[in-house]
């Protein structure tokens, strides 16, 4: 089937089960994110992570913004992608700081912080 | 939530993907990572599956079928990009995952920001993440090609990372797919399409005017609170002449088939309307970030002062060796 | 009495302590001086204008509304017993700040200007009338203190300020727990919070005993410590050796009162039937400590820690008085809290100028000073014997209202207990044991005066006369002992004009306690209405002069 | 109570009181006197202060001596004119308030003022006149170290004789134990007089410290009296019903209706009078005490402070007469402690120890005298005794001064030959003749008096034969001294002054230098005093019959009044006053009079003969084992010089027992061994539980938070994926725990 435009401008509300796939995936995104999280060391890839759990918010709020057919989902992630390049840039300028101090992207590295 | 995926086949796609992540996380046997990443791949191929047969069998319509495409390789390329030991290539395969996502974004007709989405993050940040990427690791010296630094080519404590993973998304979905079963769809829906169109008096009289549905000195009748005069359920417009003051109403026929709401539209008057201070806040927020991207990025000024030691002394020394 | 005297007394060494904080460090003393001489003048007229004839109306009261709804007020106010503490903290003042002029030779700014808030602090302990102000200022004497140790004190100054710090702290804050409760149930039963003391203490006796048992223990788990009672004692010996010489003669002169303030203001009103039950216990304890500290004096080597014991000897005999609950043992009490003050306080002083001259306190090292520095071993002896409780001194007439008044617990323990109860017969061995004590005391004292004053004159080998200060005592030094030891001739001689001045709030206090025996029911204010007429027609209040 | 078995066959004496307890009528009421009373009190007082200005002005004359001298002297001006204007009832004058406190009915009233009554002219009349004399003599003896130390002696002088007023004029036993501590004090500070001397400082603290443990029981006894009488004021406690209605039932011998507690009150007096006086088991002070300058030993240590104890008594009777075992316990502990000192007299060299232990022997008699119900007796030789043992120790002490400190009598002889030494010499005799007895001289009469009632008093005849005995052995201690010092070949070697003292270096030119004007007037005038003593015994006192002679009188008109039913007046007035019912007693009355255990007829009368022969006997062996030869020795004495005598080789044939007996019977060491090292034990004990039990314990609840903290330490290992993961695993539980509540509440 093909989709029209008009389709895009006038869709049917979406059944509550095909939001649940889209929310499955949206899970298992984040899910992945958080492990990527956990496991990798090297700090970019620790906020690629980050990146990648607001990736899976944002699938989310896309989905709920489809089911109620209200723009609000969309917004908020603009609002996500506002906080996403935020963070990304603020991470990447301190990434950059700590890989000068100790040559290494290591997390490990900065035990002594005891954080 | 049988109707979306039975509990049984839920908790074993978990299972199934926690052992498959653990497994293909960088380790120093490769070949587990391989069979992990066939265990994590039966993981997904079993979760669409499932998935889709449950839609079908329970009648629904399903999604549509370019979502399972998506789906498919946005869960592959994350896992991938989680897995693959070197930093470039996970953030590769975040661009591959965020273009499936923006495909699913279109499916859910939001095209704008599906497209918002790639110009952004696969345009913009993730580039600033490979600057950063090559900036940050030393270049892998010709002596040695295959050398991967340990901190990326072993993963730290993958199997709890995965089992709390998981453990996390089979709680997750459970309690989604309860919550989403009785979720209430929403109501009216030309009704919540159109009704942005009475905050738009403008754009529909453009539209009119382009229907050619308004003579001369004609405009748009709007009330008292400034929205446009038009009902929305009953599909009528009522349109004023400014020189007679007088009042006509275009019934439904005369409706022209332009006149509608896009997403765009909602979008940008949602934007605009509702959240005005949050867009304020957010864009003090990315200046913050700037200027701290800045701050914290900035060399060392005391290397610069070295230097200016440096010339200053070699000055002094040249000046005295004139002198003499 | 208006209130603005005790303000004064509060606001004047804060003020001081901002000014000698920003003072140079050669003007700090004198600033300093001149702020305490400043106190004494607002002191001076609290005394004059004080009423004695109602010396259990709490004069020159005033209070400000803090938190209305929770009934949070800043409210002061002093009675006769408040108001001779205060006298007392005041006149000790100047003394102090005079004893360390040549001691403390760095950071003196910081010195007097702790030394100022701690007086402040005092002050504000015995001039409180509502719970709040009182505890503050209960808890803010230790910062000071703390640190007058910890920056001032010799060689194992840390431990001792940490330890000191820690263990009142800790009791003090079960000390809260149970005031806490009792504001709490006041709240419950009048239907309004309020921190006043004196409705506190109209009110909290309705508690049941088992209750009050336990708020019992609360507030003596701080008061205690404090005291220090018995088992508790263990911070002070380090304390006292450690801090420099106006810490420990603040320490023994006013810290240590505190205490046995507290039992009498907040114990006994607010838990008086409980105090009844357990009074034999304390008795026990407070006679335990008198011959056991004494008994640890005798084999002292380090002079100051001598001392330092003797003082929780002798505070055994303050408790004591206490927990006899009656009106010779409070009376009793009382004088010991001022006189203890004195003659501890001078024999710190004395040690103190001792230490400056030969750094040590150590009386194997040091002794037969009599032969080098008359003045000061007249000095000493006199301290001493006023510590004995020599008659015609102050310590001896606390001494004998608080042996008195152990004889004669029995009797008002009896309201509490049912005849034949251990608790019920110990009186008189209570004073004969404490008895003992003062036998002790004369053993180890005279031991210490033989050892350290008399006797062929021993120096240690590295001593050579300092250089600042005199061999014997300097003209300052004589000025700073003098006022004490008038003011122990004083109590020695008239302590009747103390327990005239005291003896309206403590019928009162007895009154109180032993009416609250058969107040386990609702028509408790009238028995206090009662007791406001007892206190009327009580011979004392005409004989005061 | 305390186990009494030893006493129980003198328990009858007591079931039989005069029925005269006069003390009732003579104290009911009273009367306050003159103001200028307190003159007595003030003038030491004055003393005192002025000395101390002269310390602080830095005086370097006698200035110090004379103010104290003529202090004293008014004072005892002022007691003579206080003695001629007594009417004979009591009075009191009160110069301030001291100590009161009211609670409910009662009142506690120790008011700054005195008691004036016979008995304290009595005593008030020797003191302050031996506190003139004394001071005098001390104002040469002392005349060494003029300036700061001179200040300092007279000024505890005055404080002593301040304080000795206080103790006996003070109308509260509160006044009297102010005073009694002030006399400790003074004579703490006196001992020590020459701190530098580390002996001189421990006989100080053991002076004081034994005197101390006395003084706990006075405390607890005057403490005890308030409690149970509710009044500390002689006049309100003599005359108060309870005590009489005790007295009532103590006459008719049911002591059970008797409170215990009254019956502990005069067992802690007693103890406190032991311990100022130096009887058994506390009097190991006052020898020690001797360390101190010479004229502090004479008043202090011989004739006042030391009789303190037996004041205390006399005023407090009527309390001891209510207590079933007070009376008998100070007989027999007086008795115990004249034999013994007695014999460790007999043992010592130093001649001021021998006098030391002759005061605490004598003290014995008086306790011994007021244990056999006669208060007469008792007092009458504290005021001989007070006279001649003053003036054996201002002897003593002139020997002492002018031969550079030497005490030993076997390094001195013959010193009646030597110039100048005439009136210390007669001085001395004549001290010796009244401590030994000798028939007509004062303490003949005194000590007669009571070894007399000691034999009438049933049940106490053991006590009359030990006093007997020891009255021997006194004149044979006394007279040793005598004999061998002042009799015999000039002999003479000098002490361990002698160096400092600027006559030189080597002993052989070493000259004494005889006393001065101010020693030998005051030798003259005691020596006066101790032969006019007797007179006192032998002039009457007033009309009334039941008193013979002065000091009776005065004791019989004041709180100590008590006649024995069986002494020697009782009889006469059962004969004059043909009244069968003088002095009945449930022993039968006076007609067919007790059994006198050895000798018929009046025992007073045999006495006189019986104990004149015992010294006698004395004296005789005393010259014969020490006198010299010739007339010097009574004709019976060989010794030739100093060193050595008679009793040598006896002494060497009863083997340790002299040695021990020189080493007072090991009591010291003994005292040392059963209470004094066991306390300090105890007390190290108490100092090691101290730091490691119970500061142990705080420390530990000090560790516990630190243990606490070490175990939670690892946790903040500062990989951040550390926290990261404890956070995921975190919310994970968290969700499930919500969404396990969920589901129940789904099922639900």
């Amino acid at each position: 089937m093909d989709i029209t435009l008009a389709q895009l401008a006038f869709p049917e509300a979406v059944p509550a089960i095909t939001m649940a796939h889209y929310l499955f995936v949206s899970a298992a995104m984040f899910v992945m994110g958080l492990i990527g999280f956990l496991t990798r060391k090297n700090m970019i890839v620790m906020f690629l992570c980050t990146e990648l759990m607001f990736q899976a918010a944002g699938l989310a709020l896309i989905a709920f913004g489809r089911h109620h057919l209200g723009a609000d989902g969309q917004t908020f992630v603009i609002f996500v992608l506002c906080v996403a390049a935020a963070e990304a840039a603020m991470a990447l300028a301190l990434v950059v700081l700590l890989f000068r101090h100790k040559e290494t992207l290591s997390a490990q590295a900065w035990k002594e912080l005891n954080g | 939530m049988d109707t979306i995926i039975s509990p049984i086949a839920l908790y074993l796609i978990c299972v199934l993907g926690a052992i498959g992540i653990a497994a293909a996380l960088p380790r120093r046997n490769k070949a587990l990572e391989i069979t992990g990443g066939l265990v994590f791949a039966a993981a997904v191929g079993l979760a669409v599956l499932v998935l889709g047969l449950n839609a079908t069998e329970s009648g629904q319509p399903l999604p549509n079928y370019f979502f399972y495409p998506f789906a498919i390789l946005a869960l592959g390329a994350s896992a991938r990009m989680i897995t693959h030991p070197r930093p470039v290539y996970s953030a590769l395969y975040f661009i591959l995952t965020i273009i499936a996502s923006c495909g699913m974004y279109l499916l859910m007709s939001a095209e704008f920001m599906a497209f918002a989405l790639v110009i952004i993050y696969a345009g913009a940040i993730l580039i600033t993440y490979l600057f950063v990427i090559m900036l940050a690791t030393q270049a892998p010296s010709s002596a040695s090609e295959q050398f991967i630094d340990e901190t990326d080519s072993i993963a730290r404590e993958p199997v709890i990372s995965c089992v709390i993973g998981f453990a996390l998304l089979a709680i997750l979905t459970t309690a989604m797919f309860r919550g989403v079963s009785d979720l209430p769809a929403a109501s009216h829906p030309e009704l919540a399409q159109d009704s942005v169109l009475l905050n738009l008096p403008a754009k529909v009289e453009r539209i009119l005017d382009r229907a050619g549905q308004l003579e001369e000195g004609e405009r748009l009748l709007r009330n008292e609170d400034g929205t446009a005069a038009i009902d929305i359920v009953a599909r009528t417009i009522t349109i004023e002449n400014t020189d007679l003051h007088t009042t006509r109403t275009l019934g439904p026929d005369q409706w022209p088939d332009k006149l509608a709401a896009g997403n765009l539209d909602r979008l940008g008057y949602n934007l605009m309307h509702d959240h005005p201070m949050t867009i304020e806040i957010a864009g003090i927020i990315l200046l913050m970030a700037m200027l701290g991207a800045v701050v914290l990025a900035r060399k060392h000024i005391e290397l610069e002062e070295d230097l200016k030691a440096a010339q200053a002394r070699k000055l002094g020394d040249s000046m005295s060796g004139g002198n003499e | 009495m208006s209130p603005i005297w005790t303000l004064l007394l509060i606001a004047i060494p804060l003020i001081g302590a901002l000014l000698v904080a920003f003072d140079s460090e050669e003007g700090a003393y004198v600033s300093a001086m001149r702020t305490m001489l400043f106190t004494l003048i607002p002191g001076a007229f609290m005394l004059w204008n004080f009423d004695f004839s109602h010396g259990a109306v709490h004069q020159g009261s005033a209070s400000i509304n803090w938190i209305s709804d929770l009934g949070l007020k800043l409210s002061i106010g002093t009675d006769a017993i408040s108001l001779l503490l205060i006298i007392l903290t005041v006149l000790l003042g100047p003394i102090v700040i005079a004893a360390s002029k040549t001691a403390i030779k760095e950071d003196r700014r910081k010195y007097y200007a702790w030394l100022l808030v701690l007086q402040a602090a005092m002050v504000g302990v015995f001039a409180a009338r509502d719970l709040m102000l009182f505890y503050i200022c209960f808890e803010f004497t230790l910062l000071p203190m703390f640190i007058l140790i910890r920056c001032y004190g010799s060689t194992n100054r840390v431990a001792a300020s940490t330890k000191f710090f820690l263990y009142t702290f800790t009791g003090s804050m079960m000390t809260l727990a149970g005031l806490i409760y009792v504001v709490y149930f006041v709240a419950q039963q009048t239907g309004m919070w309020t921190l006043d003391i004196t409705t506190l203490t109209a009110i909290a006796p309705r508690m049941p005993v088992e209750h009050q048992a336990w708020v019992l223990f609360a507030m003596l788990a701080g008061f205690a410590v404090k005291v220090p009672l018995f088992p508790f004692h263990t911070w002070l010996p380090l304390a006292h050796t450690e801090a420099p010489t106006a810490g420990s003669v603040i320490l023994a002169g006013v810290l240590l009162k505190l205490g046995t303030y507290g039992i009498l203001r907040f114990a006994i009103p607010i838990t008086p039937d409980a105090f009844i039950q357990y009074a034999p216990f304390i008795g026990v304890l407070s006679v335990i400590g008198i011959i056991y500290a004494g008994l640890i004096c005798w084999v002292q080597e380090d002079i100051k820690k001598l001392v330092a014991y003797s003082s929780v000897s002798h505070l055994g005999f303050c408790v004591l008085g206490l927990a006899a609950l009656n009106v010779s043992g409070l009376s009793g009490s009382v004088l010991y809290m001022l006189s203890h003050g004195l003659s501890t306080g001078g024999l710190f002083l004395m040690i103190g100028f001792m230490y400056e001259r030969y750094h040590t306190r150590d009386m194997r090292v040091v002794g037969g000073l009599a032969s080098k520095m008359p003045v000061w071993t007249f000095f000493m002896v006199f301290f001493t014997m006023a510590s004995v409780g020599l008659p015609g001194l102050n310590g001896f007439p606390s001494e004998v209202l608080c042996l008195i008044s152990a004889f004669q617990s029995d009797a008002s323990w009896s309201a509490a207990h049912e005849a034949g109860a251990w608790g019920t017969t110990l009186g008189p061995w209570f004073a004969v044991f404490a008895g003992t004590g003062m036998v002790i005391a004369a053993m180890y004292l005279l031991i210490m005066v033989g050892k350290i004053c008399f006797g062929p004159l021993r120096e240690p080998e590295d001593h050579h006369d300092h250089e600042e200060l005199p061999t014997d005592l300097s003209r300052r030094e004589i000025w700073t002992l003098i006022p004490l030891a008038v003011a122990c001739l004083v109590f020695g001689l008239k302590p009747v004009y103390l327990l005239d001045a005291i003896s309206d709030p403590i019928n009162q206090t007895v009154a109180a306690a032993t009416s609250g025996q058969q107040l386990q029911h609702p028509e408790h204010h009238q028995d206090h209405a009662l007791i406001e007429t007892h206190s009327v027609n009580n011979p004392m209040t005409e004989a005061t002069p | 109570m305390i186990n009494t078995t030893l006493f129980t066959n003198l328990m009858p004496s007591l079931l039989a009181l005069s029925p005269d307890t006069s003390h009732a009528t003579a104290v009911t009421e009273v009367g306050s006197g003159p103001k200028w009373i307190l003159l007595i009190i003030g003038l030491p007082m004055l003393t005192t202060l002025l000395c101390g200005l002269y310390a602080m002005i830095g005086n370097k004359t006698k200035l110090p001596a004379w103010t104290t001298v003529a202090g004293a002297a008014i004072a005892f001006l002022t007691t003579v004119a206080m003695y001629m204007n007594f009417d004979g009832t009591p009075y009191t004058v009160h110069a301030f308030d001291w100590i009161q406190i009211h609670f409910g009915d009662k009142s506690m009233i120790a008011n700054f003022s005195f008691y004036i009554d016979t008995l304290t002219i009595y005593w008030m009349l020797f003191v302050t006149g031996l506190a003139t004399l004394i001071a005098l003599y001390a104002s040469e003896y002392m005349s060494h170290d003029v300036g700061t130390s001179y200040c300092r002696f007279f000024g505890a002088f005055g404080l002593f004789v301040f304080s000795m007023a206080c103790l006996v004029m003070g109308d509260n036993l509160l006044m009297l134990y102010l005073g009694w501590e002030g006399v400790g004090l003074c004579s703490y500070l006196l001992i020590g007089y020459f701190y530098k001397k580390p002996e001189a400082v421990a006989a100080a603290k053991k002076a004081f410290i034994v005197n101390r443990i006395g003084d706990l029981g006075l405390a607890l006894g005057v403490y005890l009296t308030f409690v149970h009488f509710g009044t500390l004021e002689y006049a309100v406690l003599f005359s108060d019903p309870t005590l009489l209605g005790y007295i009532e039932s103590a006459k008719v011998g049911n002591f059970e209706a008797i409170p215990a507690i009254a019956q502990w009150i005069p067992l802690l007096f007693m103890v406190g009078a032991f311990g100022k006086s130096a009887q058994f088991p506390l009097y190991v002070w006052l020898p020690d005490a001797m360390e101190g300058p010479t004229p502090v030993s004479a008043l202090i240590h011989a004739a006042t402070m030391v009789t303190a104890g037996v004041y205390l008594i006399a005023r407090t009777y009527p309390m001891f007469l209510t207590s079933e075992h007070a009376l008998p316990i100070v007989a027999w502990v007086g008795t115990i402690t004249a034999l013994l000192s007695a014999t460790i007299a007999m043992a010592q060299f130093d001649i001021k120890r021998i006098m030391a232990y002759s005061t605490v022997s004598q003290l014995g008699y008086m306790f011994a005298g007021l244990g056999v119900l006669t208060p007469t007796g008792g007092v009458y030789h504290v005021l001989t005794h007070a006279f001649f043992k003053a003036l054996l120790f201002l002897c003593c002490g002139a020997v002492m001064h002018g031969f550079a400190g030497q005490l030993d009598l076997r390094k001195l002889s013959g010193l009646r030959s030597v110039k100048g030494w005439g009136i210390v010499t007669l001085g001395m005799f004549i001290g010796c003749i009244n401590l030994a007895g000798v028939p007509f001289t004062a303490g003949y009469f005194s000590k007669d008096t009571i070894i007399a009632e000691a034999f009438v008093t049933p049940g106490a005849s053991m006590i009359g034969w030990v006093l007997l005995f020891t009255a021997g052995l006194t004149a044979y201690y006394t007279f040793r001294v005598f004999f061998r010092v002042f009799m015999g070949p000039v002999e003479y070697h000098p002490g361990e002054e002698h160096h400092d003292d600027g006559h030189g270096d080597e002993s052989h030119d070493f000259h004494p230098h005889a006393p001065g004007w101010a020693i030998n007037t005051v030798l003259i005038t005691l020596t006066v005093c101790s032969i006019a003593a007797s007179g006192l015994y032998l002039v009457g006192g007033n009309s009334d019959k039941h008193t013979k002679h002065y000091a009776e009188t005065m004791v019989m008109s004041s709180t100590a009044a008590y006649a024995s039913p069986y002494s020697e007046h009782a009889i006469h007035a059962a004969h004059e006053t043909h009244d069968p019912n003088a002095g009945a007693g449930p022993r039968g009355t006076i007609e067919h009079p007790l059994e006198v255990p050895v000798f018929g007829g009046d025992p007073h009368k045999m006495m006189y003969y019986i104990s004149a022969g015992f010294g006698v006997i004395g004296i005789l062996l005393a010259a014969l084992l020490h006198g010299p030869k010739g007339w010097q020795g009574l004709f019976v004495g060989g010794r030739t010089n100093a060193a050595e005598c008679r009793m040598d080789p006896i002494a060497r044939m009863c083997g340790p027992i002299p040695k021990m007996a020189e080493n007072k019977w090991y009591v010291d060491e003994i005292y040392a061994y059963i209470l004094v090292t066991p306390l300090r034990i105890i007390s190290h004990i108490f100092h090691w539980i101290d730091k490691l039990l119970i500061d142990g314990l705080v420390n530990l609840f000090g560790f516990l938070p630190r243990l606490l903290a070490w175990i939670l330490k690892p946790s903040q290992s500062g990989v951040l994926q550390g926290y990261a993961v404890s956070m995921a695993g975190g919310v994970t539980i968290l969700l499930l725990v919500v969404f396990v509540i969920i589901l129940q509440g789904g099922a639900a």
